[in-house]
């Protein structure tokens, strides 16, 4: 029983990465490769929501930069996109006649590997330790947050000259490898490197939440005052959080993109920000697997709703956001692992089956068992 | 019990969280009297007022008041039907006008502040110093100002029964003075029953009953003028 | 310099909208600790109660059709302090106390709301009053037969479910008949026909063109603050508001009816989300997707002013207003020729309205460096507690 | 008497014009265990808020070690060596017994140590002494959320002594527990001192009485009186504070 469940994982990952391309289409492929690349956002939401109680409406920041970096690079090395002065032919429509300088470290492949994830993480860095050192979070954390994001959708939206404005920048007809990164050879091997860098996320995401260090982040969560008292400063553990967070997203956000075919200023828009963190409370913050089942299960409903009944899907996602919140505070994940399948079973007079799930055995001595100095002992 | 007692509690439990604040409280206020409930800080009196006016639950045990039992009231509907509360900390609204704090107090008069707009001078007779100060916020005022603000505000709901919590704590002895008389003197005029919590002795002294608590529990009870000096010391001081 | 001042007077009006829609939040984030992200999609419901009214107004034209704004805004107001009220007692108030969740629900509403405004119709409507017909009664006769029982919240989450379907269905049969079946606005941007006595100039001042719009809208929001504060300060539920805002137990204990004190309160903060849309309309056409562009204005209102001070609202939507119109516009550049090179292509840089917001947003970052709280703290010791 | 270890100096702290403490001055030595009495209001956790940097004096001093702390954020003082237990037993309620306490004892408190550093063994034994010492060996792997009170309130004093600070501030550490409980309390909190200074504030007389240690009376944010509880009781100013002016 204990190999079967340490096997698991590895047998899904077999699944996904040689089982999973064979029966089903191309089309099919590529969507649940962009399923899994946002999986990767919403492991990055967890680690700053589930577990520090931060909640941030503005991912969409790091997860567009990702994305534009990996687009500047395809752009810039495409023969076919960029003139024959090597920059992109888009900006013969504003008349610009130089690559900005921004542009420049692009041409280079090492520079941006490293940039998809540093250039989000520092951003985050600086945005983070700026508000958290004033003390600022709850609520106000969360809309400074999200005007934040706002800012950056402006900024990409606004300069044409820069960016290429409210276009974007398209990357399913660039090459990579002599490849077109939008051919269906490349979406394959796309789609495997993404199911590939999951569990590697996953264990990145454990190795800041298993250890004291990750029991620091539930500690500030809990109560930031004790925590201070205790004589820790949060507001370092609160930047690293944050700065993770931020290089997950960017690295999700690169992989969508290429997967995606295009990064436009949209990345950033507002709902698609706060849309990153429902699947994170669908699947169950506050756990690793949680919000890697939300990712895939909201986003795959998004696409049968959509392709059914197309006006529907907000009626649907809206009532998801108040659905979780109110019902099922704990997700899909947490409501199985605490029990709620058993006493739905129960409710309906189905003996429930034997004790599957080790946590409740956790949780039951500590409520039941006496403590050591007798508890009542008034005259 | 006898419809005697305008409020009687018995077997109250009481947590706050987990821990275990008030241990089987048996207490009772006859009508038109004044009830003393003295102890040490801590030992759960303020609980026990919260309990009654309905800011904290019970777990277990039955409050009669009037003969209902409270038992889900939210704590404006016991106001309005007659419980009074002036809280330890006097709970001024600071950022309004004593004015505003004393028509506050006609909230739990049928009607509301709505259909009640007169204070009734009363107050004023009792404690003059309010009517000087009718335009300042509340918070401005010194505590014992507060604390006669408190009294007057809940006696403008025309309680049936007052909670005062620790009315005399860190005041000057004039004030304290003021507030004994007035508190008797309404007792006298309207047949009022008070709950006091109390330390200060000459207080406590004026009171019909007493009851003494000690870690949440009742440990001795009985008329005032039985108690003793070897009780006093034990509940009471140092 | 007259364009400067122009400009200043632009950027007055675009502050009052912001004052206008971020008062509402203010008042509720203040009282309740809560933030409305719904907020937007109220001023939207306002600013289509505006079109609907009009509508119904342009058969009886001339004069009476000139008045169509005031009635307006009076039905925007309650209108959407209906739906506010509605939305506070049956989801806002399950969620006291957890502001973050209350965030995440009250987006889940705006979404719905969204949709809601393009693809409503009158088969909508039929199959939604059959689904809540259902849902309701269903569950009645649900809870009486069964109510205590354990599986009794599955069973009337089934039901609903079901009530949602055979909605569904109830709208997809009418779906072949045109007349129900279309919707009533589509996801199109609409257009408001502002009054004939908004239009054009009311005068000069100094040389000054006063645009009527604009200085309507500036009146408007000067007279709705004053209404508010009369309301607050003055009235009988103003006081109840202030003293729960204040001293919500002590309140509670003095009598004061708190849950309907906050279902008021939402309901006024909706309300003038309301008005706001209603203004909005002046401005240019309308769609669906108006609040989006509002509400974050109004958070960056909010962090700047503080919590809890109407003082703060003011200033903060007044001083943001002005410098999205000054440095938005550029008409620095006009107002100093003079400047360096360095300065002006920086000036450049922020010239457009959304480049405003990016500065805006720095300069509320940086102001936050040096009062974390906003422009008007709260003082005392029970900010800490 | 060396040097004492920390000295507060005509300390004031004003709300808004209210002083919850007025030209206060206090000294304690290295190793004493002080108790500190009071009726409400009298600044008792006024004057833990000011050592521990919650609070900002309006004026005065407060030196530990020689050194000021008047402005040091709160974890800055708390690693100079002085903790604090809340009034409300303070835990983190979804971290383990047993987290809770290594958390605490982390001698580096900067987060890369907490990331890459395992805890040190003297650290490691040292927690499970002190889980061990307050009989929550059995609790190791349950959430502190889901204790018993009277387990929280020594969940929240051990974790304050695995910090290993040299002064601990304890607020109300037996407030809601049994009698048993508080006499346990008492006990522990004795045996803590010599190797910690310790200050308690408490209301519970029986428990001032057991810990059998110099009390201070504070009033209205003043230093009323210093002694032994056997003088103090005798002193009518302190008669006085508690029951009001002698009768009539």
């Amino acid at each position: 029983m204990k190999l079967l469940k340490r096997l698991i994982p590895w047998i899904l990952l077999a699944f996904a990465l040689f089982i999973l391309p064979t029966f089903l289409s191309d089309f099919r492929i590529n969507l649940f490769g962009r399923y899994f690349s946002l999986a990767i956002t919403a492991l990055a939401i967890d680690l700053i929501w589930g577990y520090t109680g931060l909640l941030s409406l503005g991912q969409g920041i790091f997860f567009a930069l990702g994305g534009y970096g990996v687009a500047m690079y395809l752009t810039l090395n495409t023969p076919s996109e960029a003139g024959g002065n090597g920059i992109p032919k888009f900006f013969e429509n504003y008349g610009v006649g130089q690559l900005p300088f921004f542009w420049q470290p692009f041409w280079s492949p090492a520079f941006t590997l490293i940039a998809i994830w540093v250039l989000p993480a520092i951003v985050a860095g600086l945005v983070g330790y700026l508000i958290f050192r004033n003390r600022i979070k709850g609520v106000y954390f969360s809309i400074i947050t999200q005007a934040a994001l706002m800012v950056f959708f402006h900024f990409f939206n606004g300069q044409q000259k820069l960016i290429n404005g409210t276009n974007g920048l398209k990357t399913s007809t660039t090459e990579l490898f002599g490849l077109q990164v939008g051919s269906s050879d490349m979406q394959i091997w796309l789609y495997r490197l993404t199911v590939i860098l999951i569990p590697v996320t996953f264990l990145i995401c454990r190795y800041f939440t298993s250890g004291r260090f990750g029991d620091a982040l539930i500690a500030i969560r809990d109560d930031e005052q004790r925590f201070r008292f205790a004589g820790f400063n949060p507001v370092p553990f609160k930047t690293i959080v944050f700065l993770v967070a931020g290089a997950l997203c960017g690295i999700s956000g690169a992989l969508y993109t290429v997967q995606s075919g295009i990064v436009s200023p949209q990345f950033m828009s507002i709902s698609f920000s706060i849309e990153m963190v429902i699947w994170v409370a669908v699947g169950g913050r506050g756990t690793l697997v949680g919000p890697i089942i939300g990712a895939v299960l909201v986003n795959y409903l998004r696409s049968l709703v959509s392709e059914a009944l197309p006006e529907f899907w907000l009626f649907v996602q809206g009532a998801l956001f108040v659905f979780v919140v109110v019902l099922m505070p704990d997700g899909i994940y947490g409501w199985v692992s605490k029990g709620g399948l058993r006493s739905l079973l129960a409710a309906f007079g189905i003996a429930p089956k034997a004790r599957t799930y080790p946590q409740i055995d956790q949780e039951g001595p500590g409520m039941e068992m006496k403590s050591p100095a007798p508890t009542d002992s008034s005259a | 019990m006898t419809t005697d007692n305008l409020l009687s509690v018995s077997n109250l439990n009481v947590y706050y969280g987990e821990s275990h604040i008030l241990r089987n409280v048996d207490l009772s206020i006859p009508k038109g009297q004044m009830v003393c409930l003295i102890g040490r800080n801590g030992v759960g009196k303020t609980t026990f007022l919260k309990t009654i006016i309905g800011l904290l639950k019970q777990r277990s045990g039955s409050v009669q008041y009037d003969d209902q039992a409270l038992s889900d009231q939210p704590p404006y509907q016991r106001a309005r039907s007659g419980i009074g509360y002036v809280s330890q900390g006097r709970d001024i609204i600071p950022q309004v006008t004593v004015k505003e704090n004393l028509l506050l107090g006609m909230e739990a008069l049928p009607g509301g502040m709505g259909k009640n707009r007169h204070i009734d001078p009363i107050v004023f007779d009792l404690f003059p110093i309010l009517e000087k100060f009718l335009a300042r916020k509340g918070g401005d005022l010194s505590g014992g100002q507060q604390q006669q603000l408190a009294i007057a505000r809940a006696l403008l709901g025309k309680p049936k029964l007052l909670l005062l919590d620790e009315p005399t704590e860190g005041i000057q002895p004039s004030i304290i003075h003021d507030i004994e008389v007035a508190v008797k003197r309404i007792m006298k005029e309207t047949g009022i029953s008070v709950l006091l919590v109390e330390q200060h002795l000459h207080f406590v002294r004026q009171s019909n009953y007493y009851y003494a608590m000690q870690r949440g529990g009742i440990v001795s009870s009985g008329p005032t003028e039985n108690l003793s000096d070897d009780v006093v010391q034990a509940f009471l001081t140092v | 310099m007259e364009l400067f001042f122009s400009q200043i007077l632009d950027g007055l009006s675009i502050g009052s909208v912001l004052l206008l829609t971020a008062t509402g939040l203010a008042i509720v984030f203040g009282l309740m600790g809560v933030i409305n992200l719904a907020h937007g999609e109220f001023m939207m419901l306002g600013a289509y109660i505006t079109f609907v009214v009009q509508n119904l107004f342009r058969p009886m034209g001339g004069l009476v059709f000139e008045l169509y704004f005031p009635v307006a805004l009076v039905v925007a107001f309650f209108v959407t302090a209906i739906f506010g009220v509605v939305l506070e007692r049956t989801l806002i108030r399950k969620l006291y106390g957890r502001p973050l969740e209350t965030l995440l629900a009250t987006w889940g509403v705006s979404l719905i709301l969204i949709q809601l405004i393009r693809s409503i119709s009158t088969s909508m409507v039929i199959g939604i009053a059959a689904a809540l017909a259902i849902g309701f009664f269903g569950g009645q006769f649900l809870s009486k037969k069964i109510g205590d029982r354990p599986a009794f919240p599955y069973l009337n989450g089934v039901m609903w479910t079901a009530a949602v379907g055979i909605g569904l269905v109830v709208v997809n049969s009418f779906s072949s008949m045109r007349a129900i079946a279309s919707p009533w606005f589509g996801p199109r941007n609409i257009d408001v026909t502002a009054p004939k006595w908004l239009q054009g100039s009311w005068g000069v001042i100094g040389g000054i063109q006063l645009p009527g719009l604009r200085i309507f809208i500036i009146l408007l929001s000067a007279v709705l603050l004053l209404f508010v504060m009369w309301f607050l300060t003055k009235s009988v539920w103003g006081l109840r508001i202030r003293a729960v805002t204040q001293n919500r137990q002590m309140s509670n204990c003095l009598g004061i009816p708190t849950d309907s004190v906050d279902s008021i309160t939402f309901g006024l903060g909706s309300g003038l989300a309301g008005v706001a849309g209603c203004a909005i309309t002046l401005l240019g056409s309308v769609g669906p997707n108006l609040g989006a562009a509002y509400i974050v204005s109004c958070f960056m209102v909010i962090v700047l002013g503080g919590v809890g001070n109407l003082l703060g609202t003011v200033f903060a939507s007044l001083i943001l207003g002005i410098i999205q119109s000054v440095v938005g516009s550029g008409s620095l550049l006009t107002a100093f020729p003079g400047m360096p090179p360095a300065a002006k292509s920086v000036v450049e840089f922020f010239a457009t309205t959304s480049m405003s917001l990016v500065l805006v947003f720095i300069f509320i970052i940086a102001f936050l460096q040096f009062r974390p709280n906003g422009m008007f703290p709260q003082k005392g010791r029970s900010v800490d507690a | 008497m060396s040097e004492p270890l920390l000295v507060l100096h005509d300390v004031s702290v004003s709300f808004d014009g209210f002083f919850a403490l007025t030209d206060l001055s206090l000294t304690l030595q290295k190793g004493e265990l002080k108790s500190i009495i009071g009726p409400n209001g009298a600044g008792k956790t006024t004057f833990l808020d000011v050592i521990t940097g919650k609070v900002r004096p309006t004026k005065g001093t407060v030196t530990f070690k020689g050194k000021s702390l008047v402005g040091l954020s709160e974890q800055k003082i708390s690693r100079q060596g002085i903790g604090r237990k809340f009034q409300t037993p303070r835990v983190f309620d979804n971290l383990t017994v047993l987290r809770n306490l290594e958390l605490a004892a982390s001698p580096n408190k900067n987060p890369f140590s907490l990331l890459t550093d395992k805890l040190p063994k003297t650290a490691k034994d040292e927690v499970h002494r002190l889980m061990n010492y307050v009989g929550l060996t059995p609790f190791a792997t349950t959430q502190a959320g889901s204790l018993s009170h009277g387990q929280k309130q020594w969940l929240a004093i051990a974790s304050l002594v695995a910090q290993s600070p040299e002064v601990l501030l304890l607020d109300e550490p037996v407030a809601g527990l049994t009698d048993e409980e508080t006499v346990r309390t008492a006990e522990l909190i004795k045996s803590l001192a010599g190797d910690h200074t310790v200050v308690v504030i408490e209301h519970d007389m029986e428990f001032i009485r057991d810990l059998n240690a110099p009390v201070t009376v504070l009033h209205q944010g003043q230093l009323l009186t210093e002694g032994l509880l056997e003088d103090v009781k005798k002193d009518p100013r302190v008669i006085e504070v508690y029951l009001g002016p002698a009768e009539e």
